[in-house]
């Protein structure tokens, strides 16, 4: 467990989940959460949960953004809040 | 302790190119400018990390000897370097990917310092803030 | 072969659902008969391990064989109370299996092999809540069931059905992390994630009187509440039943809130434990009064609909807000007055489902107005909606009435006459919204139909058919296949009732222990 | 509807943070969670000092997964099953109408014929057999380092989606037809269930490996280890299809034809 | 003589401290193009920080693992994105294309 | 004590009409074979009543249980004939053969509309009644009194246009809602203030030991009476005359014997079985229900008086005869007990016999307003007279079992001495007599301008009803005046009851 | 100040758990677009997951896979040598019981993001919007003329 990267990262946390709700254009919106996947990967890194840490890795790299994009591809990319 | 020296610096010279890729994301005019910066300052940055850290693996390793019987050390080092080689691989092709999206997607670059982008009306409209 | 019963129940719907999934796509015949084999096995064990728990008490199972430290591995545990309700689930998937023979294959023929691929896996899931002995299992199972539901209920193709099921599906997740971060702070409070091990540490050790024990028993009934569409949290259900393929609101309705009430009576008396909660934290007029809220609004709410079907789910919310308040009383009758209902609501409510499903099937109409002249038409479906309205209303010999029964007992006996006030105008709401349907049934549509014998009677209009009179008795009929379940459930509806002697008195068995609830 | 969820938030929050005073600190060795109530048992004390010796598995989080919470893990598998066969019912279209007009002849239809897809194309022919490679050195090495079937099976999955986004849908689905990958999924979890069923039928508990070394022919304990990397496969197996099937039904929107 | 896991520890604040321009950017960025960008510099600084937190814990053979996972797999989400703008018009980075999309058939 | 036979006869004489049910549903099609059905039903019912009749004469009660229940948890349903039960029960099955006999004239005569609905209900009706008669507790009792209220629905809706479905409607409202508002919750809080012994004993009443406030005691009693609104009590009685819309042979059966002696029979249950006297007595309860049914006699018989409708006169009467039972009830003297109990038969049989008149005249002019009915007499001589020697019946004058029945209340009351009540009575008697007699009168010595043989009061070309009407209230009305010479059965029965009851 | 020293800084992990489970809260019922919806939910999820896991942690504790230097000689000596072998100290290893109860959360949420996903396209496909306000619109005016 490292204290310093433990609070840099529930900041940049907190930031990028408001971030993500906050920009219309769901294409960005949908990349910002991929960020916000990234940063608790490594939290979980950083706190010793390892395989938590390589799950969130490989769902959140690989899989959901992808399934958001499909999604946004086969709907409107335009949200209006 | 020749082996920390050579990754500290390492790890070093890595930050180096991470700030410069950092300001150039920040400060550069228009999209293609910015994803100059961004592609090969984080590209040659993680490399050089990675490198440094995986120099600073051999550190309790004395000499070609030592290797022989500490084989998952150097298993270690193989799979950093893999990463470093991935690195290589994969991120200036996602860089390519982008650009190639931008460019075709109508965003236009900014010719020369007032915005007036003289590129002779290929593309019709300027590209707006967005909202 | 009898000590692995408890996993038998779940088992067999398990490896028939995949046996359908991988035989289904080749050829659609072999569909249902897995289905049905694999139910009627679930059925027997579910038979059989109750009658192994009546005659020897309850039966544990330990999964992967972790039985010496308590909590290492996870455990299934069957006793008394949810072994009636096990039966009943066995009972009302049967039911519905048989019943969507036909049902699935007209609406999406191609898709049959799936549709009966996620039934069963509703099966395990709601098999797999009942049985389970240990925390965070009966989370995945909580996730099991709401993914089949969510599923069940998007197929259809009406388009209010897929916005209902986004709906769900919010609302649903929200219920489940709910409690999913009750079962969290239970385990940091206590460190352990076995039902047994959680009450033992709670009710001996000092963690029982700390607030992360207080906000978890909050945030799991908050998340239990909204799961089971309590009153105030239950958005979600009247669209979601109101507007799904008949097949899934015929399986959903009858069990899902049924289980969730279970569920509830397990964690409070099995995890927190009855001193606990009717004596340290003692909320029981907040809650009677809520449920008290919630049986009213339910039964206000279906007075005002006009759709048959969503009429039936605004009930389902009235009748949940029995069981809570039940559950709630604090005393031994209130308590076994819930369980009763949750076994009589169930048989129920299916019994309505299946025969609205029928009706608008055939009349093709969702308002009231399918029901006119229905009892010339199809006398039997009608008659077995009769049963079931007749048990929602509370008229003797059938389960609704001995539930009202026992609940009405607790209530007195409690003290919360405003829960017996609720109860009481909630079974009139009843009789009036069903009467209204039984008069056009009766009597036909428009009331100028009628037939005045004044003096002239000679040369009044032909006289009308006799009432089963003239027209066969049953050409209107629904098919054979759709119709036995529901004359089979209408006649469960009546036989629960008569049995409601030894039923309560298994019942009361686990209620022994507990001195808070009261002298026998 | 902003006003009722504020509400909502502030009831919700504030009962949360009612709680949060009464926590252990955070990182505190000695909490009831990791170390009991009052000096009491506590499971996870039992797991790390036990594991070794009963399942003789290094990495202790596999250890618990995989055998002493496999029931958990089982009903995982189906709930990702559920989640696949569910996006099937919801959005496959049976006989797909007109072909979607979006579907303009987009200048990039294939690696050969499209001038900038060459340098994408290129990259993933290489790297996609190394990601599948490395996902199942992933399955197969979750005993002593951290994976298993789940990390796996997602990486496996996603080689696939990286096939289909780097060329188009039709070649993945060739090389992963609709019919194999549901029929994977259903393998998938009768390896796992099947693995239970078989210490059922030697009249055990379900899921109870020791006793499969009457069949494998080692100690109790290392066939316990050994049967844990075998259900790690079946989860493999399902978890690949159903991701894959999960992006074809998501991209297409049922029609599996031209997707993104 | 500093240990070599306070320069792990310093190196990683500063990598976490110069991820603040790309976040900068991912705020400001005028397109959505610019985000994706700045999205796919902290993903790759993402594999090398968990190499990092590797060193810090000594267990870098356990970390180096996913770490390669995740450098392989965090470029699928930039090809995605991209591949979504080749297929959809033109938008010149605003989020509503030129041409609207005329929404499926009802 | 008396002990207990055991036999199935019970069972059988409340299955009977329930079996007739699918045989009148096969005959839809033959009219002849689906009467034969009900009046072989109705033969079979009084003979299985008969055959209990040794038994309970000589004071045993005959009992058989239908469903177990176990232990205090669930009450078992029970049948359990005394002597009350059975009085009713003869009353019941005897008129129902009758009645039968004079719907088929009344359906025939007017060509109803879905006869077979009509007498299938008509059945199942009538085995509600006996099994209420029967009942052996509580439990089986409310059971049986919801069923006849079920039964009973679409009889009174029969014709199904407007006002048919609002008097339905109005029908189910005060009698499912008063037996689910207050039974319901009074059956409950007995069952649990006793622990699950709900069994009528006549040893000991059920709430015999408990010893309830004179607060709760009161709320149950009036609960308990309110409850089983069918008994008619003023604030719950508009139903019965809203009830009227019915074809004349449901007004006659339902609402002269059935339906309404099923509330006052649950009343005299209540009263006798539940509470028990001695509780009564010490409460001073008696009085409390005394002036409830007092008030009930007066109103009723005032509005009867104002009623042209002539069904609606007799609804109106109806509601005072029953408060007569009731008050009866209250008095708590063994010969009230015994009065009310025979006044069950007698206002029976009386107020069988108007009704069916009421009927005829319907069949055989339409007229259904007193006022123009002023010299049918001759036209209509032998309906006329049935109807004068009914009414005589329900005043309670010599020729008739009515008056067996009043004298018997009167004794009771002068025992109790309750000098208000004795009034009452009497005061009502001379209403009774207000409201019938001016009607014969009338019918036979027209006066004024009916007497002037005007076009609207001619009655040439009028003949009596049908043969299948006029028999009916003949037999009927000898029944009455028969009963006067030899109350035998009846008078023993109800003896038998009141001296089991009274301490 | 002591407020932020005794009850925050200890419970920082906690705290940020509260908060990011807020705005998922918000997000999943104020927010309009059935997307952002799903984003919402996603983060509501992972913040229940950072709770778990922070259960687990423990300050100086390395990773919850044991270095098992004995494990190669551990084969060679056979289990009979192994009883006198120290158990591992718990306090030195992370809590291993929260990870894997959020494996299963994680693959949870893909689980009902994935059919949320599906289910919001089936929406669009029928109303061609997935703005929560044009959508209640279009049943309003289905309902009337319906």
């Amino acid at each position: 467990m490292i204290p310093a990267f433990d609070i840099l990262i529930l900041v940049f946390l907190v930031i990028t989940a408001v971030i993500a709700l906050k920009v219309r254009d769901l294409l960005s919106a949908t990349m910002i959460f991929g960020i916000y996947s990234f940063l608790m990967c490594l939290l979980w890194a950083e706190m010793g949960a390892v395989d938590v840490a390589f799950t969130e890795a490989a769902v959140g790299a690989g899989v959901s953004a992808v399934f958001l994009i499909a999604t946004i591809y086969n709907t409107r990319r335009r949200s209006s809040d | 302790m020749i082996v920390t020296l050579l990754s500290v610096v390492l790890i070093l010279a890595g930050l180096v190119f991470f700030l410069g890729a950092a300001v150039g994301l920040v400060r550069f005019p228009d999209f293609y400018t910015r994803m100059h910066a961004a592609g090969k300052g984080d590209t040659l940055s993680s490399l050089l990390v990675v490198l440094g850290l995986a120099v600073w693996r051999l550190h309790d390793v004395h000499g070609l000897a030592g290797l022989r019987e500490h084989w998952s050390i150097l298993l270690v080092i193989l799979k950093l370097l893999a990463i470093c080689a991935f690195i290589m691989i994969t991120s200036p092709t996602a860089t390519h990917a982008l650009m190639d999206a931008g460019f075709e997607d109508g965003i236009d670059p900014v010719i020369d310092g007032e915005n007036n982008n003289a590129l002779h009306g290929r593309r019709a409209q300027a590209p707006p803030a967005d909202s | 072969m009898a000590e692995q019963l408890p996993a038998l129940i779940l088992l067999a719907p398990l490896f028939g659902a995949l046996l359908v999934g991988l035989a289904g796509p080749r050829d659609r015949r072999v569909c249902f008969p897995v289905v049905l084999g694999a139910l009627a096995v679930s059925l027997c064990s579910a038979v059989g391990v109750l009658v192994r728990v009546l005659a020897g008490g309850p039966v544990d199972y330990f999964v992967g064989g972790w039985s010496e430290p308590l909590g290492i591995g996870i455990q299934l545990r069957v006793d008394t109370l949810n072994g009636l309700v096990l039966v009943v689930i066995a009972v009302v998937f049967v039911l519905v299996g048989v019943f969507s023979i036909r049902r699935a294959g007209e609406e999406n023929t191609e898709k049959s092999p799936q549709y009966y691929t996620l039934f069963l896996l509703l099966a395990v899931g709601v098999f797999g809540m009942t049985v389970t002995g240990d925390a965070f299992n009966l989370y995945v199972l909580v996730e099991v069931s709401s993914l089949t539901g969510y599923a069940l209920i998007a197929m259809g193709s009406s388009p209010r059905g897929t916005v209902a099921a986004f709906n769900y599906v919010v609302m649903g997740t929200i219920g489940a992390s709910f409690y999913l971060l009750g079962v969290g702070y239970l385990y940091m409070a206590t460190g352990a994630l076995n039902m047994a091990q959680i009450h033992e540490i709670v009710a001996t050790t000092g963690a029982g009187g700390s607030r992360t024990v207080l906000v978890a028993f909050i945030l799991i009934l908050a998340g239990l509440w909204t799961k089971m569409a309590f009153f105030p949290l239950h958005g979600w259900l009247p669209n979601a039943y109101g507007y799904c393929p008949s097949t899934s609101s015929s399986v959903l309705a009858p069990l899902v809130t049924k289980v969730y009430i279970y569920v509830m009576i397990r964690v409070m008396l099995g995890v927190f434990g009855a001193e606990w909660i009717f004596e340290h934290v003692g909320w029981t007029n907040i809650v009677v009064w809520l449920a008290t809220v919630a049986i009213l609004a339910g039964s206000l709410l279906a007075l005002a609909q006009t759709e048959v079907r969503k009429m039936l789910c605004y009930l389902i919310v009235a009748e949940v807000g029995y069981m809570v308040g039940g559950a709630w009383l604090a005393n031994r009758w209130g308590m076994a007055g819930a369980v009763y209902h949750i076994v009589a609501d169930a048989l129920m409510t299916l019994c309505l489902f299946l025969a609205v499903n029928i009706i608008v099937k055939r009349t093709g109409r969702l308002r009231m107005d399918a029901f006119d002249g229905l009892f010339r038409k199809m006398p039997l479906t009608m008659a077995g909606f009769a049963v079931g309205a007749l048990a929602m209303i509370g008229i003797p010999p059938t389960a609704g009435f001995f539930s009202k029964w026992y609940l009405l007992r607790g209530g007195i006996e409690s003290g919360h006459f405003e829960y017996v006030a609720a109860l009481l105008l909630s079974s009139l709401v009843n009789a009036v919204l069903f009467f209204r349907l039984f008069e056009r049934a009766f009597f036909g549509g428009n009331p100028a139909g009628g037939h005045h014998p004044d003096r002239t009677a000679a040369e009044s209009g032909p006289t009308q058919q006799g009432w089963v009179g003239d027209s066969t008795l049953l050409g209107g009929e629904a098919r054979a296949s759709t119709l036995g379940p529901l004359l089979a459930a209408a006649a469960l509806v009546v036989a629960v009732g008569l049995l409601n002697g030894p039923i309560v008195s298994a019942i009361l068995r686990y209620f022994e222990n507990m001195p808070v609830l009261g002298a026998p | 509807m902003k006003k009722f969820a504020l509400v909502a938030v502030i009831v919700t929050g504030s009962l949360l943070l009612y709680a949060v005073g009464d926590f252990p600190a955070f990182g505190d060795a000695k909490s009831p969670a990791n170390a009991g109530v009052e000096g009491g048992f506590s499971v996870s004390r039992y797991y790390i000092t036990e594991t070794a010796a009963d399942t003789a598995v290094p990495n202790i989080v596999t250890a618990v997964l995989a055998d002493y919470r496999g029931y958990d893990t089982f009903f995982e598998t189906t709930v990702i099953f559920i989640a696949g066969l569910a996006i099937f019912a919801i959005l496959r279209v049976a006989n797909p109408g007109a072909p979607d007009r979006r579907d303009r002849p987009s200048s990039d239809s294939g690696v050969e014929g499209d001038h900038n897809r060459v340098i994408i194309g290129m990259t993933c022919r290489l790297l996609i057999p190394v990601i599948q490679l490395f996902a199942l050195y992933v399955v197969a090495h979750g005993h002593h380092s951290p994976g298993g079937g789940f990390q796996g099976g997602v990486m496996l999955g996603a080689s696939f989606i990286l096939i289909a986004i780097a060329s188009d849908l039709d070649t993945a689905l060739r090389r992963f037809s609709e019919r194999r990958y549901l029929a994977l999924g259903c393998v998938g979890i009768l390896i796992y269930g099947g693995f239970g069923l078989l210490c059922q039928l030697l009249d055990r508990h379900f899921l109870d490996y020791g006793v499969l070394h009457k069949l494998m022919g080692v100690t109790p304990v290392m066939a316990r280890s050994h049967s844990m990397l075998g259900v790690e496969i079946g989860v493999a197996f399902t978890v690949t299809s159903v991701m894959f099937a999960i992006y074809a039904n998501l991209s297409t929107r049922g029609e599996l034809r031209s997707g993104l | 003589m500093i240990e070599f896991k306070d320069i792990c520890v310093w190196t990683g604040i500063v990598l976490f401290a110069l991820m603040l321009p790309a976040l900068y950017r991912v705020v400001v960025g005028p397109t959505a193009i610019d985000r994706i960008v700045a999205v796919n510099v902290i993903g790759t600084k993402t594999a090398v920080l968990l190499v990092v937190i590797g060193v810090i814990f000594d267990r870098v053979d356990m970390f180096v693992d996913f770490a390669l996972a995740y450098a392989l797999l965090n470029f699928i989400g930039s090809l995605a994105a991209s591949r979504y703008l080749h297929k959809t018009p033109p938008s010149g980075g605003k989020a509503e294309p030129v041409t609207e999309i005329p929404p499926a058939a009802p | 004590m008396d002990d207990s036979v055991h036999s199935l006869l019970p069972v059988w004489a409340c299955l009977a009409s329930l079996l007739a049910v699918p045989a009148i549903v096969l005959f839809r099609r033959e009219p002849v074979l689906r009467e034969g059905a009900t009046f072989a039903a109705g033969i079979a019912k009084l003979a299985f009543v008969l055959a209990m009749l040794p038994v309970v004469l000589s004071g045993k009660t005959v009992e058989c249980t239908l469903v177990e229940g176990i232990g205090g948890f669930a009450a078992p349903i029970r049948f359990r004939v005394d002597a009350l039960g059975l009085l009713f029960a003869l009353v019941a099955s005897g008129l129902w053969i009758v009645t039968s006999l004079y719907a088929v004239g009344y359906m025939r005569g007017l060509r109803e509309h879905s006869q077979t609905r009509f007498f299938a209900f008509f059945a199942v009706s009538l085995s509600a009644t006996l099994g209420v008669a029967f009942a052996g507790n509580l439990l089986t009792l409310y059971l049986f009194y919801e069923m006849l209220s079920l039964a009973t629905w679409p009889l009174v809706a029969h014709h199904q246009d407007k006002e048919a479905r609002t008097g339905g409607r109005t029908y189910l409202t005060y009698l499912l809602g008063t037996s689910i508002g207050f039974a319901l919750p009074a059956l409950v809080f007995t069952w649990q203030k006793t622990g699950g012994h709900v069994e009528f004993d006549s040893a000991r009443a059920i709430l015999a030991e408990t010893n309830l406030g004179y607060w709760p005691a009161l709320l149950l009693l009036l609960l308990f009476v309110f409850g089983f609104s069918k008994a008619g009590l003023m604030p719950f009685h508009s139903w019965l005359p809203g009830a009227m819309v019915a074809p004349t042979p449901v007004s006659a059966l339902l609402h002269a014997v059935a339906v309404v002696k099923v509330g006052v029979f649950c009343v005299l249950r209540v009263v006798s079985g539940v509470f028990g006297v001695e509780i009564l007595r010490a409460h001073d309860l008696g009085t409390v229900l005394g002036w409830i049914a007092a008030v009930t006699v007066l109103v009723s018989s005032l509005i009867a008086l104002s009623q042209d409708n002539l069904k609606r006169r007799l609804a109106f009467s109806t509601i005072g005869q029953l408060a007569y039972i009731v008050l009866g009830a209250a008095l708590l003297s063994e010969r009230a007990l015994t009065g009310s109990a025979l006044h069950i038969a007698a206002h029976a049989a009386g107020k069988i016999t108007l009704f069916f008149c009421a009927g005829a005249i319907f069949v055989a002019t339409g007229k259904k307003y007193i006022s123009e009915m002023a010299g049918l007499g001759r036209a209509m001589p032998v309906t006329f007279a049935a109807f004068f020697i009914g009414s005589l019946g329900v005043i309670g004058l010599p020729p008739s079992l009515g008056l067996i029945s009043k004298l018997h209340l009167v004794l009771g009351a002068a025992d109790a001495n309750r000098a208000g009540l004795l009034v009452v009575y009497l005061v009502s008697t001379l209403l009774n007599a207000a409201y019938f007699l001016p009607i014969v009168y009338q019918a036979f010595f027209p006066r004024g301008a009916a007497a002037a043989d005007t076009p609207k009061f001619s009655w040439r070309g009028v003949r009596e009803a049908p043969w299948a009407c006029v028999v009916p209230l003949s037999v009927t009305a000898l029944l009455s005046m028969g009963l006067f010479f030899a109350p035998g059965v009846f008078l023993k029965l109800a003896q038998a009851f009141a001296a089991g009851v009274t301490p | 100040m002591d407020f932020l020293r005794t009850s925050v800084i200890p419970h920082f992990n906690y705290w940020i758990y509260v908060i990011l489970m807020m705005i998922g809260l918000w997000a999943m019922i104020g927010k309009n677009n059935l997307i952002k919806k799903l984003i919402g939910m996603s983060i509501f999820q992972t913040a229940i997951i950072l709770f778990y896991v922070s259960i687990g942690v423990k300050t100086g504790a390395d990773i919850p896979i044991p270095a098992h230097h004995a494990h190669h000689d551990e084969a060679a000596a056979g289990a009979g040598a192994r009883e006198e072998e120290d158990k591992l100290d718990p306090d030195a290893f992370a809590n291993p019981l929260p990870h894997v109860l959020m494996l299963t959360a994680i693959v949870v949420g893909v689980a009902t993001l994935g059919v949320a996903l599906a289910i919001s396209q089936s929406i669009h496909k029928d109303f061609g919007t997935l703005e929560e306000d044009e959508i209640l619109e279009k049943i309003k005016a289905s309902t009337h003329d319906g």
